[in-house]
């Protein structure tokens, strides 16, 4: 019915509206994070070495050398963060652009090689609108993590398949797996769950002990195309 | 020497904790009995050892206030300090009103610590204005 | 229709879901703020004078001192950050509780007195769902916020009223007012209506130059109780 529709309209447009002032307020804690605590954090190491310099003790004193790692660490801390905090601009790419987006940037923050299997039916048409490529962006960059930290050493690829009338990608890993009923305390995958189904796509972990883990997301082509 | 205060440190964070020992210990006025690392840690610290303070980190395992509170029950000679990054949460100000005798903000200097370490070991409380009025 | 109370409920889910994964977000921000950067700047702060005194650095020098200083102006950063980011515990609270979490917290931050104006008839029955007191509470967070900065030295108010059929909290100033149809960079008022419109309520400003500013969201008692 005429009034279905409609409602199914708002679902669409109140979650998509909530994703987008998500990382809206994700890209002001960045900027706030990057113009306060990280300038501040890279001058005092700058003056700290300079002041050590300029003193006699400084090369063999341990405390000293411990501040300025301690220092450092929390300067990268704060980088990393402003990083996962932050998207590329995404508007008005295709979700092969996307897609190899976070590729490559996983790629270059951890000096690993992945695997890519992209379908060869990129999309030509209308833009896809921007709340879903932020979807793609974060599910590709989640699972990578994911792979990453809980699947080091493993074989890691992105894929990318469409259909008549749906696309799907997925995050797959060689490594050992794990049981997706247990209670978990991270953020990624139930959020990643959160975010894939409140633009209305489906969200799906396979795997199992020494099984590698798979995570996929299907969008019907009637949401983003 | 008989005079120095016995204190035990408290908090979850190895290199500030280690810090925090190193300024008591350069000070001279100080003895510290025990570290912990937690909560139940520091409960266990103060009833081996004791003191005549316990400094505690707000937050770290099993939560500072929770520590300062049974610590408070059990050992009320025990002057109580809390370490905090935030002080005007609402829990710390029922920590005050429940026998915390004082609390230092993160990022104070090594004599700001000290400072209030020995208002509270001589039998002040340390509070800061923008909490008494509160309290 | 069945199917269209069905997708009213998704509706309300997805926006409900999609807000607590938000806050989920920023509290695990916060706590990686207040685990690394922050205690890496305490440190620094704490053993500054031991390290310059052992450096034969005296406490008059200048590098010194701008060093401590910047160091203290980043740990408030973070620490002010940390604080925006975190919300207070409100699973279970009423109505008003959650009001006076967001009121008392405001007064003790700025040090300033606030009006309060809370019908009488706070809520008894069914703990009002989570996400709902989250809105409030952020709701009463940005319009204080933004009275302090933008309407300082006047007088400002919040008020609770409930009908049979709906509640309404607002915020009202008796500052210099805006233009509401002029664009602005801010987060804060557009972040507000996405939030409140999407757990289903209204959300309604009324400014004017010099004639003050009330912000108030209205929400039907069949969404909160
Ligand atoms: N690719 C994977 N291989 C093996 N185990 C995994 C994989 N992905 C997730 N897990 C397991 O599932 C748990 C939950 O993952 P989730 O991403 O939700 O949280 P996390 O990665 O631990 O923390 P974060 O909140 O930072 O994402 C992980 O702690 C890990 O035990
Ligand atoms: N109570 C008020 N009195 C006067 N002007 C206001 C008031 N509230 C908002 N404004 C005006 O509206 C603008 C937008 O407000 P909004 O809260 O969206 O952004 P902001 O407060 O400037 O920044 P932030 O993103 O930190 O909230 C403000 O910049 C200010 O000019
Ligand atoms: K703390
Ligand atoms: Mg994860
Ligand atoms: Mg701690
Ligand atoms: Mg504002």
């Amino acid at each position: 019915s005429a009034q279905n529709t409609h409602l199914r309209k708002r679902v669409q447009t109140a979650s998509r509206g909530a994703a987008e002032t998500h990382e809206r307020y994700m890209r002001r804690i960045s900027a706030e994070l990057h113009d306060g605590p990280a300038q501040a954090l890279a001058l005092a190491s700058l003056r700290l070495d300079a002041l050590m310099r300029r003193s006699n003790v400084s090369q063999e004193d341990g405390e000293a050398r411990t501040l300025r790692t301690t220092l450092g660490e929390a300067l990268r801390d704060v980088r990393d963060l402003c990083r996962g905090l932050t998207l590329p601009q995404l508007e008005g790419r295709s979700i092969v652009e996307t897609l190899e987006a976070a590729v490559s940037a996983h790629e270059r923050r951890t000096g690993t090689t992945l695997g890519r299997f992209y379908g060869e039916s990129d999309f030509t048409g209308e833009p896809v609108p921007h709340p879903i490529l932020i979807c793609i962006y974060r599910f590709v960059q989640e699972g990578l993590m994911n792979a990453y930290r809980h699947a080091p050493d493993s074989k890691v690829t992105v894929s990318y398949h469409t259909s008549d009338d749906r696309m799907t990608v997925s995050v797959t890993d060689t490594g050992p797996g794990f049981d997706v009923s247990a209670p978990s305390e991270g953020l990624g995958l139930s959020g990643l769950r959160e975010r894939v189904e409140s633009i209305g796509g489906e969200f799906d972990i396979s795997s199992q002990p020494h099984g590698g883990t798979r995570l996929r997301f299907t969008l019907p082509r009637d949401i983003y195309a | 020497m008989t005079d120095q205060i016995r204190i035990v440190v408290a908090d979850d964070h190895p290199l500030l904790r280690q810090g925090v020992v190193l300024s008591l210990v350069e000070h001279g006025g100080f003895c510290v009995v025990a570290q912990a690392g937690s909560g139940p840690e520091a409960v266990a610290a103060v009833e081996a050892f004791l003191p005549d303070i316990a400094l505690l980190d707000v937050s770290m395992p099993g939560n500072g206030l929770k520590a300062a509170a049974t610590i408070s029950r059990q050992f009320p000679a025990v002057g109580i300090v809390m370490l905090t990054v935030s002080e005007d949460d609402e829990d710390l100000l029922s920590a005050l009103r429940a026998g915390v005798r004082g609390y230092v903000l993160k990022g104070a200097s090594a004599q700001e610590l000290t400072d209030v370490l020995l208002a509270v070991a001589s039998g002040a409380s340390y509070v800061s204005p923008a909490i008494a009025s509160k309290v």
